[in-house]
């Protein structure tokens, strides 16, 4: 009973849920509110780009594009177009799930800096049509969106969506737990080691590495077409390369391979800018200096460093093992 | 040839000439240390902005220029002791992150030292437009090709007949078998991040006078250099060059001839396309799994 | 002298730290101070407006306070930077109402940051004096929502009425990937009719362009352009100036107000000479007789910000000073920081001398300028002069 | 009948053959060696044998079904399972993990299974668990059952990739230089490992430099030179076939010299 509470997927999960219950005690206003739903929404796509970057191991300097397309199909389709908020949303994830299908075949072929170059590229792409076509997408000033409105309840307000946001980031990150530990995530983080390892045991890896790349992308997908509710606006600054990087850099910075690392990279890059926002002229550099200190010192992200540090510190006393690579 | 076309390569090659410079920088670190320096695009931003306030203070050019250049190079060697080598044996993500915080770290540091206006730069040799078969050249555009020409020309010379060079290339080619041949490999990383901060500075003082220069000039500048390099071919140096010269031209030609709103995608779009036929650039090493 | 300054901000921030800690612990602040909320796009892609922006308002909240105050109330500026992100825009401004509890919110650098947060400052019922240009922020009318740069619109009117006093009816026209850009190209191709001007070319360029001979090439081949306009800020225009003059367009080339500033012509250098653009009187301070109403204010205005910050004067920060001005001026009228009565006293701003112009606010216009407040300018002798 | 059938099989790499008109037959049950100096296109011809390479030329038929062209993880599902002489362990995972990737033809799911982690799946996972358990110990990987890959020893990491091969439940194992690496005592022990497996059932084709083991434990010897056959046929034919001597003495002084230089 213990052991099945340490492991990650229900003692992880549960440590996860009574944060996410916990939390609201210490938040005392509507901006502290905010900035949770935030974070939420960034840990959501964190998680899912996770599974592919850190997990299959396919760097994906793109995937604003993803969670752009996600903001404006639902923006379009609901505040342009009239449509039920959730019939939009459906619709634009199926849309950019199978968008990510079709262009993640040829482009998973590319390995390397040449896949993060094609990735980019495609981000880029997508967001030059978004701010060009600005009969639908409002252009680089962003459109309105209609607030999410479920059979005539209507979700509005940061505490409704700190717990919406919280149930459904409780959600992803259980999906992407679950998928890990399936035959499935096995062959992910196979191809990732070794992909014709992976192969001669049966492992189609150029299937698998186009499954990660549609999850990811409707995970980001998901969390656009909320965002743009939530916040009932949509620019394309969210579409935008720096906007990719900034998701990637959320990954590697909690640690590529941990799905709770990604929840506490997005956590922190999320909120960092807020705390450094006092330092004025300073904020840019201090931040600079964190992302870079950080991933210096921790080389494989928070959340996995501080785990070795505390798991040596605990192994100490028996035996010197267990420090391998 | 009509002389619409002349304009559009002429200012394609112009362009594209600037790309091909940061596409370098991009190579030459790339090739000592495999990390793609995301921090390229600032080395192009202080090399302009230190050139603007060098000026300022009432340098002439001569002097204003090899200081600014020795400044970028300076960063360069800083990032690559303070950031790039304590984090040795990091993996190659992690590694990005970090030049990508450093880019960030010195873009802050720009606004601190400088400001966060635009400088403008004055031509070095005046601006009088030079007409070429009907088309029209700014003397400042001759600066920008013949130094990239030169450039290109000192590299390959640097690479092939210098020592230091040849262990610079021996390096890339495998870092083992070049450290069992005494060069001294940690040395190598150390000076490709000071010549590609030096080459990115010295793009950013040719094109400065053609279109301003400011505190984040760098970060359009270096992602159409990655470009660049990924089109060649990442680590290649003929890559850069002509990666760098085939966007710049596809670049204006697409804005010329077809939409000027989608001329980025569309260039965008031909790099996928040459990526999907050939998966390591036009001229990038053809890497096979070895089992 | 800047280094110092430096460190004082460092030194603040680190104290806004401790007081942020302070207060997320429940630590009670007292509340004396009027406070002026601001998020602006101090770094990005808009920095030359957020800049100028900022250093406006601490200028003269700096100079209100040593006056006195306002009410007897010092001033407190709490400023953000919003880099030119909606999102952050978003989240200061959620800051500055739940957490700062500012009175007043005068910011919003870019139309993007201001549309992103007029949902936030209606639910909230604060006042807010937005200083981005374009129409949607005041078209309809928000109650909440002011505004203080002239429209685009108005620069698209000036600038087609001048064309028609030179007979001009075919134009071409140029704009940049930003949301000034393009909304000033929609807003120009929509009353383009109205003065019997026909857009004939409508090219684009992309952020961080380097060269834009390409499109004015096409530009220049296109038969019967009578002259262009460049609707643009930043870097662009610049370029756009230089490459004009390189590749020999005779025609006359108009700029937008979006590059109001010296800085433009330092740019552009001698390529800048015979532009036209619209823009509020502050450009030409020193210019203007000494009977014109306007005068006392801009010099003002030119003299403080030059000799405190060294650096030459914008429009941008004009329009954080008309902001600053009307909000204390609406504080004082309503005599106390209600949100209410200070929205009903901004919205009653008749006859305001600002640097952009004379403001009339009414219930049906939240910006309160005619196109009166916009000049003709042009460049001669590397300097901006009035069009007689 | 053969279970393996190889039929005028090339490889170029640019000009130079690799693997040149290459045929022979593998019968069922059986322990084919391939043998040759190095640099004779064993390790080429195993990954030909699995479609990482696509030939140049010949056809490869296992079990009736021609899989000329198809890709790695086809063969691996007609019945084909490898291990690799550069160890291709998935360091991020545990020891057992490996072995369950193993199990991923007999245990893929949908993925919508995979993400909701269906009672059936879990229930197959448990089963899983235990049959990769039991694999390790069957190849001498008790002491390992919790241990990370990236702890363990070379020798007990190329005992790993056999129970992973075995995982797949393969018709034919392809070992690639299994004892290389190994100290005596640990190549010692790898002879009843192989020897067993044929038990299973399971066909190997074992490549390999350590002549004590390949005559140990082979039924049949191909002996490759230069990509080509040099000789074939039964152990003990084939261990005094001149041909073999000399191409073993000849290349084995020059590969001496080499290494003196």
């Amino acid at each position: 009973m213990l052991a099945r509470l340490a492991s990650p997927r229900t003692g992880g999960l549960l440590a996860l849920a009574v944060v996410i219950a916990l939390l609201p005690l210490a938040l005392t206003n509507k901006y502290f509110y905010d900035i949770a739903v935030l974070v939420g929404l960034n840990a959501i796509v964190c998680v899912g780009l996770n599974l592919l970057i850190g997990y299959a191991g396919q760097i994906s300097l793109g995937h604003a594009g993803f969670f752009g397309l996600g903001a404006y199909g639902s923006a379009i389709l609901a505040s342009r177009y009239g449509w039920p908020p959730l019939a939009a949303m459906l619709t634009t994830t199926l849309a950019v799930a199978a968008l990510a299908y079709l262009v993640g075949r040829p482009i998973l072929r590319l390995k390397g800096h040449y896949l993060a170059m094609a990735t980019l590229g495609l981000g880029v792409i997508i967001f030059m049509v978004i701010t060009t076509e600005d009969k639908y997408t409002g252009g680089p000033d962003g459109i309105a969106v209609v607030p999410l409105s479920i059979g005539g309840f209507v979700l509005q307000g940061e505490r409704i969506w700190y717990w919406v946001v919280g149930a459904l980031l409780l959600v992803a990150v259980w999906l992407a737990l679950n998928l890990i530990e399936s035959p499935a995530g096995r062959a992910l983080r196979a191809l990732h080691s070794s992909e014709v390892g992976a192969e001669v045991v049966g492992i189609n890896a150029a299937e698998h590495k186009v499954m990660a790349f549609v999850i990811s992308a409707v995970f980001a997908s998901v969390a656009g077409s909320l965002a743009a509710h939530y916040s009932g606006f949509v620019t394309p600054g969210k579409v935008a390369f720096l906007h990719s990087i900034e998701l990637v850099t959320m990954v590697v910075f909690g640690g590529m391979a941990s799905t709770f690392g990604a929840v506490v990279g997005a956590a922190v890059l999320t909120t960092l800018p807020q705390l450094l926002a006092a330092f004025e002229d300073y904020e840019m550099m201090l931040f600079g200096a964190v992302m870079m200190g950080t991933m210096i010192f921790m080389p494989r992200g928070v959340v996995p460093s501080l785990a070795r540090l505390f798991q040596s510190r605990r192994q100490q006393p028996s035996s010197g093992e267990g420090s391998g690579t | 040839m009509s002389a619409q076309f002349t304009q559009y390569l002429l200012t394609g090659l112009t362009v594209g000439a600037i790309y091909a410079l940061v596409a370098l920088g991009f190579s030459i670190i790339f090739n000592a240390s495999n990390v793609i320096n995301f921090a390229q695009g600032e080395f192009v931003m202080i090399g302009g902005m230190a050139t603007v306030s060098l000026i300022a203070v009432g340098l002439p050019y001569l002097l204003a220029i090899p200081l600014a250049v020795a400044a970028a190079a300076l960063v360069g060697l800083a990032l690559e002791k303070f950031a790039v080598e304590p984090a040795r044996g990091a993996s190659v993500v992690t590694l990005i992150i970090i030049t990508i915080g450093a880019s960030i770290f010195l873009r802050g540091l720009a606004t601190i030292i400088w400001d966060k206006r635009f400088h403008a730069l004055k031509p070095f040799t005046g601006d009088a437009p030079i007409t070429i078969a009907g088309a029209t050249i700014l003397p400042q555009s001759l600066w920008v090709l013949g130094v990239t020409l030169a450039v290109v020309l000192a590299l390959s010379w640097f690479f092939g007949r210098t020592l230091l060079g040849k262990a610079m290339l021996a390096t890339s080619h495998n870092r083992l078998a070049a450290q069992l041949a005494g060069i001294n490999v940690r040395m190598v990383l150390f000076l490709s991040f000071g010549l590609s901060a030096a080459l990115g500075a010295v793009a950013g003082i040719l094109i400065a006078p053609i279109t301003t220069t400011s505190y984040d000039v760098g970060v359009m500048l270096g992602l159409k250099g990655f470009a660049a390099a990924m089109l060649g071919g990442m680590g290649s140096g003929v890559g850069a060059v002509v990666g760098g010269i085939a966007l710049g031209i596809t670049e204006t030609m697409s804005a010329g001839y077809l939409s000027s709103a989608y001329k980025d995608a569309i260039a965008f779009v031909i790099i996928l396309a040459v990526l999907f036929f050939m998966p390591s650039g036009l001229f990038g090493k053809r890497g096979g799994e070895r089992v | 002298m800047k280094p110092m300054q430096s460190r004082n901000n460092f030194k603040r921030g680190l104290a806004a730290v401790a007081a942020t800690f302070a207060l997320i612990a429940g630590a009670a602040v007292a509340q004396e101070p009027i406070k002026i909320g601001s998020f602006l796009s101090v770094t990005g892609g808009a920095a030359f407006l957020g800049d100028p922006e900022q250093k406006t308002l601490e200028l003269y909240v700096g100079k209100i306070n040593a006056a006195g105050g306002v009410l007897g109330r010092k001033l407190q500026l709490v400023a953000y930077d919003s880099a030119g992100d909606a999102e952050k825009a978003r989240t200061f401004t959620k800051r500055l109402i739940e957490q700062d509890k500012v009175d007043v919110i005068v910011g919003g650098s870019t139309t993007g940051e201001t549309m992103a947060v007029i949902p936030l400052v209606e639910a909230a019922q604060i006042p807010f004096i937005s200083l981005a240009g374009a129409v949607v922020i005041i078209e309809p009318v928000k109650k909440w929502v002011f505004k203080m740069p002239h429209t685009d619109r108005m620069a698209c009117e000036k600038i087609f009425i001048d064309m028609q006093s030179r007979k001009f009816s075919k134009v071409a026209l140029i704009s940049g990937p930003g949301g000034f850009d393009k909304s000033m190209r929609g807003q120009c191709l929509d009353v383009a009719k109205k003065y019997g001007i026909d857009v004939i070319a409508d090219e684009t360029y992309g952020a961080g362009d380097t060269d834009m001979t390409a499109q004015l090439t096409k530009i220049k081949n296109t038969a019967g352009v009578q002259a262009v306009l460049n609707a643009g800020f930043g870097q662009g225009p610049a370029i756009v100036t230089k490459n004009y003059r390189q590749i020999g367009v005779t025609v006359p080339l108009y700029q937008s107000h979006g590059v109001a500033s010296k800085d433009f012509i330092k740019l552009a250098g001698a390529a800048a000479e015979g532009v036209r653009l619209p823009a509020a009187a502050l450009l030409v301070a020193d210019s203007l007789p000494q009977s014109d109403p306007q005068r006392a204010v801009v010099v003002g205005y030119t003299k403080e910000y030059e000799s405190h910050f060294k650096s030459e004067v914008s429009t941008f920060g004009g329009h954080a000073y008309d902001g600053l001005m009307i909000a204390v001026e609406a504080i004082k009228k309503a005599g106390s920081t209600d949100k209410a009565k200070v929205r009903d006293a901004i919205e009653g701003i008749r006859g305001f001398m600002g640097t952009a112009g004379v403001f009339n606010m009414s219930p049906t216009d939240h910006m309160g300028l005619d196109l009166s407040a916009f000049r003709m300018l042009e460049v001669k002798g590397g300097n901006w002069t009035l069009v007689k | 009948m053969s279970l393996l059938r190889v039929e005028a099989l090339s490889k170029k790499f640019g000009g130079v053959n690799a693997v040149e008109d290459l045929s022979f037959d593998i019968p069922p049950g059986v322990v084919y060696s391939i043998i040759g100096p190095n640099g004779a296109g064993k390790t080429t011809l195993l990954n030909l044998l699995t479609g990482i390479y696509q030939p140049s030329a010949g056809r490869i038929v296992f079990g009736g079904h021609d899989l000329t062209g198809r890709a790695p993880y086809e063969y691996a599902n007609h019945g084909i399972a490898r291990t690799f002489q550069n160890l291709q362990v998935f360091f991020n995972m545990s020891a057992l993990e490996n072995v369950m990737v193993g199990r991923y033809m007999q245990e893929r799911c949908g993925l919508a299974a995979a993400l909701l982690r269906t009672p059936r799946l879990a229930r197959a996972e448990h089963a899983c668990r235990e049959e990769a358990a039991e694999l390790m110990r069957y190849v001498g990987l008790h002491n390992y059952l919790s241990a990370a890959a990236d702890a363990m020893p070379y020798g007990a990491l190329k005992r790993l990739e056999i129970a992973r091969a075995l995982a797949t439940r393969p018709k034919l194992m392809l070992l690639d230089e299994p004892a290389a690496g190994l100290n005596p005592t640990e190549a010692l022990e790898l002879d009843d490992l192989i020897g067993s497996l044929t038990g299973r059932g399971v066909t190997v084709v074992l490549v390999e430099h350590n002549m004590r083991l390949v005559m140990g434990v082979s039924d049949h010897i191909l002996v490759l030179d230069y990509g080509r056959k040099l000789a074939e046929g039964p152990a003990a034919t084939v261990r005094n076939d001149p041909k073999v001597i000399e191409a073993y003495l000849g290349s084995g002084v020059a590969a001496a010299a080499e290494m003196h230089r």
